[in-house]
């Protein structure tokens, strides 16, 4: 596309008031756009360089790999929207898995188990919201320490791995539905798109949407101008909360399992996906479908290396090292060249 | 009366009343814990052992304040930390001579080389590029510890070399040098960022950038400046650890201690919103975890509750120093007795 | 109209206090507003108008006194509560989120819904209707931050009408508009006072002050003065009760002859910007600025003054044309090379571009001489007193504490530290766009004067004010843009009025 | 979309293609590992391998064994970051007709069938050797133990913990005194030994998990003062070269092997299985035990 028609025309001088003409993309959607364009830059790279790569089984496992870390991801996109962050999520994560393995090796049903374990993400959640609000506790040190407390109570829980046997997980684990080719979704991915197309809705279409981004624009003037800025803080921890609990759920559906050094790191994945997604961490300014490009690109970006099959350990950090900065650079003049 | 509040409504108190209340937890648990000993004219005992272990993450936090200040962040300190060990054992280990100090001071100078070029490169990131630094640290911190694993390819280097060893583990003047060295940067840092304006300006840029641009500062140099000098820190906090154990452990060396040094960092009253810092609360706060971490082994804290119970004591420093918190205590003491607030006209 | 009280006040508050750290910012203060009445609420800058606002509003709560609204004691937990009690508020600070668009802004909060989901297309409707009854045609989808600060204060004043408010609160709605947009408001406002709305009115403007409101309050110091009829108090009379004193400089300001600009033919410009431009923020124009000169640059909102002087001052990158500084071409790549060659620019949005909120008074009135000296050789603590105290004492800096947090001084004190900022850096051309913004007439008249002073003892300054008479009674020569195009410049003297000035950006300099 | 019978990226058709997805690189035993592996399952032995690092996430080694499926590989073997957990992938792969092999871990599956073979140690196994001979040789007296464990959690640190547990719970004169995690690297190991010297005055034996803990705690003694191997005995698991010199320097007083040098095992059983044969469910590696004497006689010829 061309650079020019993105310039504002120079010459016919607007009106009073008026005088902002409306570009023909928004400004806001540029990051977004420069992850799409670097992603189709990816999967044609990655295309032309493996076999089998551009496949409906492939591209299919990519979201079914990573159905958990899309709930994360876009719990995590309420969160810094509003300017916070939330570390705690990783251990979240496994604290749900553990929590589920732990009741269905009790003889607990999924009827029960399932709501408790997305439960205890919430209650997680609260607990930060309380802290973040309430005390005003910086969300990095708040969420660290429910980090810290979430991975504790995983010991406590399931000092060693337990796998999962019950029936319904395991139906959920097995369940495909697509064509022979390998083009499949599984329940976990429809739960994750389900989970994208609410977050979408509630971002844009509700009043607590509006304001969670009016938060991430500027806190005081939320206030001020009479928003329910604590409620909607609170909140935001609770859903992330919430939908890390859900990707405990996923993940356990995933591994059949639960384990207390599950999702180590997690967090800075869903971070990076957030934000590689085109969302300002200071808040205010992103969109929920960025976040889920961020999860592809990550998904991508290990996937590659896997093609690629001759990377020894240390080149593979490397190489994802500068895949993700190549990538962020790029988005970068991307969006500076549009500006 | 007064004194005693203002005491308690500091910053600093409650964080200092943590620390109190675990050296006193470990002395109830082993008595002789602050008993300090001379022997072969060094200074031995737990206290000794607190101030040397603090040595790596007060220089990790010393960076890591800078750039907070700065509105940054910089997670890719425990990966410098495992390049800098890397680089100069790796030189160590090639060498004829691993004993000679001149051999030792060109592996050390080497890596501080190494880690200021990353610096360069972080801060070229974050202030000319303009990436968020989370991300642009991120970079770092999935690179640079297969970096430091494609310097002693995967291998945990092993060497003997003993001016190396003296960096952590040797005493000068009774007290051990690692400390030394860390109390060195920690003053010396101290005293650049208040003796000049460097301690102004990065508080300035931190707080408001656009104005800070607009009043003239080099905004753009500061933010640079500083990932250079936490790269820096993090460097001779790589040599420090890994001359504790005489061996480059590109995986583990530094692991997971950009979450301690952020935490030590807010504990000791900077914001991670940038702006007003203090090292001295930092110090405070690099001593609350560090003696958090030795108390978990003196008190035989079950390893499957280790997590928790840090969780624990941070979740209590931090709800107790809580503005709203500190509020309350003053409100009830304030209803208690009532003194007349003085204001000048 | 209602000047034969209406029987019960809708708001009371009696015997408000407020400390905070150092300061008693309100002290037993006495407050009454009537429905159906424009009520003026006046004093100094940092007398404890907008304390007593967010006192009402419960922005702060209260040390003493009672707050009765409707002839009930409320006590509100923040501006949603009062919101919800019909107090409807525009803070003096433009508080909007300039991430998100017009419509947005206005309609956060009020959006229309049908079962729970935003209706955006009747929500964006809707908003537009609001933006005309202030007059403002501008795009409701258009990102906030895209408007200059003068669109974004009617835009802040549009939001406080979405509410059905019974009471209006206004804390310096015009101190960025010009005579146009303020007419609008108070046209706006005057149907409100009608339809039995009690309205709240802050403003430095006496003019404004006196054609729109019934009734005012003067605060002094956070204390009560007293309240009074509008039409029962002399603006002489007035101006005492705020600043306790009579007021002599105005007077004498009035009185400077305009002084000529033919004798410096002979001499170089100390600034000289050729066919400067850049591309979509302004076109390119030619400027002189002599030394010992004032030149004012007149224009509606949005005309680009502001560009125009973020160009000179290397703040954004001109993308044509050159700058001379005293002959010699000069690259403005930052704001520091400008800077070292004695240029500064003291911003119109001093929240932020201008205060470095959480410094002292003391820190940020030396920052801009720090910044020139690099951060090796720090200011002494001799120096920096010599200079803070200077300042704090020649604009009246209040509170005169150099180590009070600069963000919580009141907004003209605010901007007062600015100008010390750059005073002090001793510059050559001085370029202060909006300079006495929010601030009240004593200072006004005080900057003002400093402005002349500085001018005949040999600065150069670029004046930009929304306020053309300002410009005129301070500036020689008067630049005049319209639509982000320099087109016209004319010396000023006795014969040019503000109607000639009017005319010229009317007619887009083809008089 | 599938590419015909271009397999192997044009080279010898003959190659047998093997998926591998190691754990990750956290330590000096794991790179021998990766290592030998790489070694061993050359183009010259007639292998294509294709080599993944899951960085110990067990996402991405699930996703790792999916890219395999989908590449379709003629073999995987992978290292497990965690017992539990495998079955969806393991039963993927057993559909796509692919045989899989477990090395060095183990996983818990109750359908053995999921996976060909395993082939690595027995971490009981090795927890009890050390606990047997700290046991017999040194618990003739009443004597002090604190143990330094493994990562939390980790299948290694529960097994070496119970191993050894079990075997001196017949010996009263034994008892651990204190067991804290050192998370299997020499600088925690280090600052754990640290707080136990301070804590307890009076220890007699080390019990590391793994070499490079005991060699963070021959610093620790040595820092304190102490001689190790002489004031405090200390037994360890691994062998790696560095724990097996400071064991012939008599630092250390016992290691019980973990051996790392699985690829030409792997290679071997791959072999047998391409000619049809069989190979037996476990395939447990012959792990030796070292004092002093026996650490002197092999160091020399060590590789890792
Ligand atoms: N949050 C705060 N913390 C400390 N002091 C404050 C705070 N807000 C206001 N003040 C002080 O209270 C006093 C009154 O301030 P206020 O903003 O009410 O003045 P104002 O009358 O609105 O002035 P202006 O005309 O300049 O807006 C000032 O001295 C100010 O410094
Ligand atoms: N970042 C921006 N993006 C888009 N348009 C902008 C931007 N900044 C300014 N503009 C437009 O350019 C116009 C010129 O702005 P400028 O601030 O120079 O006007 P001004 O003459 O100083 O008016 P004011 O009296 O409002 O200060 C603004 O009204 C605004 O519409
Ligand atoms: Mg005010
Ligand atoms: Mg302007």
């Amino acid at each position: 596309m061309a650079t020019d028609q993105l310039t504002r025309p120079a010459d016919a001088p607007p009106s009073l008031g008026s005088r902002v003409r409306r570009l023909r993309i928004d400004e806001r959607y540029l990051p977004v756009l420069g992850t799409v364009l670097v992603l189709v830059a990816m999967l044609a790279i990655g295309g032309s360089r493996y076999e089998n790569f551009l496949t409906g089984r492939v591209m299919a496992n990519v979201l079914i790999n990573n159905s958990f870390l899309v709930v994360i991801a876009v719990g995590m996109t309420f969160v810094i929207l509003t300017g916070g962050i939330d570390l705690s999520v990783g251990a979240v994560v496994a604290l749900s898995g553990c929590v589920a393995a732990w009741m269905f090796s009790h003889g607990y049903g999924a009827a029960v188990a399932i709501p408790l374990v997305i439960l205890v993400g919430t209650v997680i959640g609260l607990v930060v919201g309380v802290m973040v609000h309430v005390f005003e506790i910086q969300p990095f040190i708040a969420t660290l320490a429910a980090m810290f407390l979430a991975r504790g109570l995983c010991y406590i829980v399931a000092p060693e791995s337990i796998p999962i046997t019950d029936p319904t997980i395991v139906a959920l684990a097995r369940t495909r539905w697509g064509t022979d080719d390998g083009l499949v979704i599984t329940p976990s991915g429809v739960i994750a798109l389900a989970v994208v197309a609410i977050a979408f809705v509630t971002l844009h279409y509700t009043r607590f949407g509006r304001t969670v981004y009016a938060i991430g624009g500027g806190e005081q003037s939320a206030k001020l101008m009479g928003l329910p800025v604590a409620r909607t803080k609170v909140l935001v921890y609770v859903i992330s909360g919430t939908c890390a609990g859900l990707g405990g759920l996923l993940f356990a559906i995933f591994s059949r399992s639960g384990y207390a050094l599950t999702g180590v790191g997690m967090e800075l994945d869903a971070i990076a996906a957030v934000v590689i997604g085109g969302t300002l961490l200071t808040g205010g300014s992103g969109f929920v479908l960025g976040s889920v490009l961020g999860v592809l690109v990550l998904g991508l970006i290990q996937t590659i290396i896997t093609f690629q099959g001759t990377l020894s350990s240390w080149w593979t950090r490397i190489f994802i090292g500068v895949l993700l900065l190549v990538f962020v650079v790029l988005q970068r003049l991307l969006v500076i060249r549009r500006r | 009366m007064s004194a005693v509040g203002s005491l308690t409504r500091h910053r600093l108190f409650w964080p200092v009343v943590a620390l109190g209340v675990l050296l006193l937890a470990c002395v109830l648990k082993s008595h002789t814990f602050l008993d300090i000993a001379v022997r072969d004219g060094h200074l031995y005992g737990g206290p000794i052992d607190i101030l040397r272990r603090s040595s790596v993450l007060l220089l990790v936090a010393l960076g890591m304040t800078l750039v907070i200040a700065t509105r940054g962040i910089d997670l890719s300190v425990g990966a410098v930390m495992a390049i800098a060990g890397a680089v100069a054992l790796s030189q160590i280990a090639a060498s004829d001579n691993p004993g000679s100090l001149a051999v030792v001071g060109s592996a050390v100078g080497s890596a501080v080389l190494v880690c200021l070029l990353i610096g360069v490169f972080n801060g070229f990131l974050v202030s000319v590029v303009g990436i968020q630094p989370i991300i642009a640290t991120l970079v770092l911190m999935t690179a640079g510890r297969g970096i430091a694993m494609l310097i002693t390819g995967g291998q945990i280097t092993t060497v003997t070399s003993a001016p190396f060893k003296t960096i952590a583990t040797g005493y000068w003047l009774g007290l051990p040098v690692a400390a030394l060295i860390a109390g060195f940067f920690f003053l010396a840092m101290a005293l650049i960022t208040r003796r000049t304006a460097l301690g102004v300006l990065i508080e300035s840029v931190g707080i408001n950038p656009v104005a800070s641009r607009l009043a003239g500062v080099r905004a753009r140099t500061i933010v640079w400046t500083v990932y250079v000098l936490c790269a820096f820190f993090a460097c001779v906090a790589g040599l420090i650890r890994t001359s504790d154990i005489m061996a480059a452990d590109a995986n583990n060396a530094g692991l997971f201690i950009e979450l301690d040094a952020i935490l030590a960092v807010v504990i000791g009253g900077t914001s991670l919103a940038g702006g007003k810092f203090s090292l001295v609360g930092t110090l405070v706060g690099v001593l609350v975890i560090t003696t958090l971490t030795f108390s978990v082994t003196i008190l035989g804290i079950p390893a499957n509750a280790v997590s928790l119970f840090k969780a624990l004591v941070v979740i209590l420093v931090c709800l107790l120093q809580s503005p709203v918190v500190r509020h309350k205590l003053r409100a009830r003491r304030r209803q208690t007795a009532p003194a007349p607030v003085e204001v000048p006209a | 109209m209602t000047d034969t009280a209406t029987p019960a006040p809708i708001v009371t508050m009696s015997g408000i206090s407020i400390t905070f750290p150092g300061v008693k910012a309100l002290d037993g203060v006495d407050f009454r507003l009537f429905p159906g009445e424009v009520h003026a609420l006046m004093g100094e800058n940092g007398a404890g108008k907008s304390t007593l606002i967010k006192a009402l509003t419960g922005v702060y709560s209260v040390d003493s006194g009672s707050i009765v609204v409707d002839g009930q004691e409320r006590t509100f937990a923040g501006p949603a509560q009062a919101q919800g009690a019909g107090i409807s508020t525009v803070y003096q600070e433009v508080n909007l989120c300039d991430n998100l668009s017009v419509a947005e802004n206005i309609m956060l909060g009020h959006e229309v819904r049908r079962a729970g989901i935003v209706d955006w297309r009747r929500t964006r409707a809707a908003a537009r209707d609001h933006l005309r009854t202030m007059n403002l045609d501008i795009d409701p989808k258009s990102s906030l931050s895209s408007h200059s600060l003068a669109v974004q204060q009617l835009v802040a004043i549009s939001r406080a009408m979405v509410v059905d408010a019974r009471v209006l609160i206004l804390d310096e709605p015009t101190s960025s508009l010009d005579a146009d947009e303020v007419a609008r408001l108070f046209d706006v406002v005057r149907s409100l006072r009608d339809r039995g709305v009690a309205i709240l009115f802050v403003s430095h403007f006496l003019d404004q002050v006196y054609a729109i409101s019934d009734r005012m309050t003067v605060l002094r110091n956070g204390t009560l003065v007293g309240e009074y009829r509008t039409a029962e108090l002399s603006r002489v009379d007035l101006v005492q009760k705020m600043i306790g004193r009579a007021l002599e400089v105005l007077e004498q300001l009035e009185e400077a002859p305009k002084r000529s600009v033919a004798e410096r033919a002979d001499t170089a410009p100390y600034l000289q910007a050729i066919g400067l431009g850049r591309k979509g923020s302004i076109e390119p124009f030619d400027l002189d600025v002599y030394a010992g000169e004032v030149v004012g640059l007149a224009g509606l909102l949005g005309s680009g003054r502001t560009e125009l002087a973020r160009l000179l001052y290397g703040a954004d990158h001109a993308d044509a044309g050159e700058i001379r500084v005293e002959g010699t071409p000069t690259r403005m790549r930052t704001p520091r090379s400008a800077l070292s060659r004695g240029i500064v620019y003291s911003s119109e949005s001093r929240k932020t571009e201008g205060i470095v909120g959480d410094l002292t008074v003391r820190e940020n009135i030396v920052l801009g001489l720090q910044a020139d000296r690099g951060w090796l050789r720090r200011i002494s603590r001799r120096r920096s007193d010599e200079v803070v105290d200077r300042y704090i004492e020649a604009l009246g800096i209040r509170p005169a504490n150099p180590d009070a947090i600069a963000g919580n001084l009141s907004g003209g004190n605010q901007q007062k530290v600015l100008l010390a900022r750059w005073l002090a850096t001793a510059p050559k051309l001085l370029l202060l766009d909006e300079p006495t913004r929010g601030i009240d007439v004593g200072a006004k008249a005080e900057i003002q004067k400093l402005v002349a002073d500085l001018a005949a003892q040999g600065m150069a300054v670029v004046f930009i004010s929304a306020e053309l008479e300002e410009v005129l009674r301070l500036s020689h020569r008067i630049a005049v843009l319209r639509d982000r195009r320099k087109v016209a410049e004319i010396v000023n003297s006795d014969d040019v009025t503000t109607d000639d000035v009017v005319h010229l950006i009317a007619s887009g300099g083809q008089s | 979309g599938d590419e015909g019978t271009a397999d192997g990226g044009g080279g010898g058709g003959e190659l047998i293609s093997v998926g591998f997805s190691q754990v990750g690189a956290e330590s000096g035993w794991r790179a021998a590992n990766t290592k030998s592996i790489q070694d061993a399952l050359t183009e010259d032995a007639g292998f294509d391998l294709s080599f993944s690092d899951a960085q110990q996430k067990q996402e991405n080694q699930i996703q790792a064994i999916r890219s395999y499926i989908a590449q379709g590989v003629d073999y995987i073997a992978f290292s497990p970051v965690v017992e539990s957990g495998w079955d969806s992938v393991l039963e993927e792969a057993k559909d796509a007709g692919i045989p899989v092999i477990l090395t060095d871990r183990a996983v818990d599956s109750e359908d053995t069938s999921l996976y060909v073979t395993f082939i690595g140690s027995d971490f009981v196994e090795e927890g009890k050797r050390v606990g047997d001979w700290v046991s017999e040789n040194l618990g003739t007296e009443q004597i002090n133990v604190v143990e330094l464990q493994g990562t939390t959690g980790s299948a290694p640190a529960i097994d070496r913990k119970t191993g050894f547990e079990d075997a001196i719970s017949g010996n009263s004169n034994v008892s651990v005194i204190a067991s804290e995690t050192g998370n299997f690297t020499r600088a925690e190991g280090k600052t754990v030994m640290e707080g136990f010297l301070q804590a307890y005055p009076d220890i007699d034996v080390v019990y590391a998990h793994n070499d490079d803990m005991g060699l963070g705690a021959i610093e620790a003694i040595e820092a304190a003062g102490k001689v190790p191997g002489q004031d405090i005995k200390i037994v360890t698991i691994d062998g790696v070269k560095d724990g097996m010199t400071a064991l012939s320097e008599g630092k250390i007083s016992y290691i019980v092997e973990c051996n790392p040098l699985l690829g030409p095992d792997l290679a071997e059983i791959i072999q047998t299985l391409e000619e049809g044969g069989t190979v037996e469910p476990r395939i447990v590696t012959k792990d030796e035990a070292f004092d002093q004497e026996g650490a002197k006689a092999v160091l020399a010829d060590r590789q890792y």
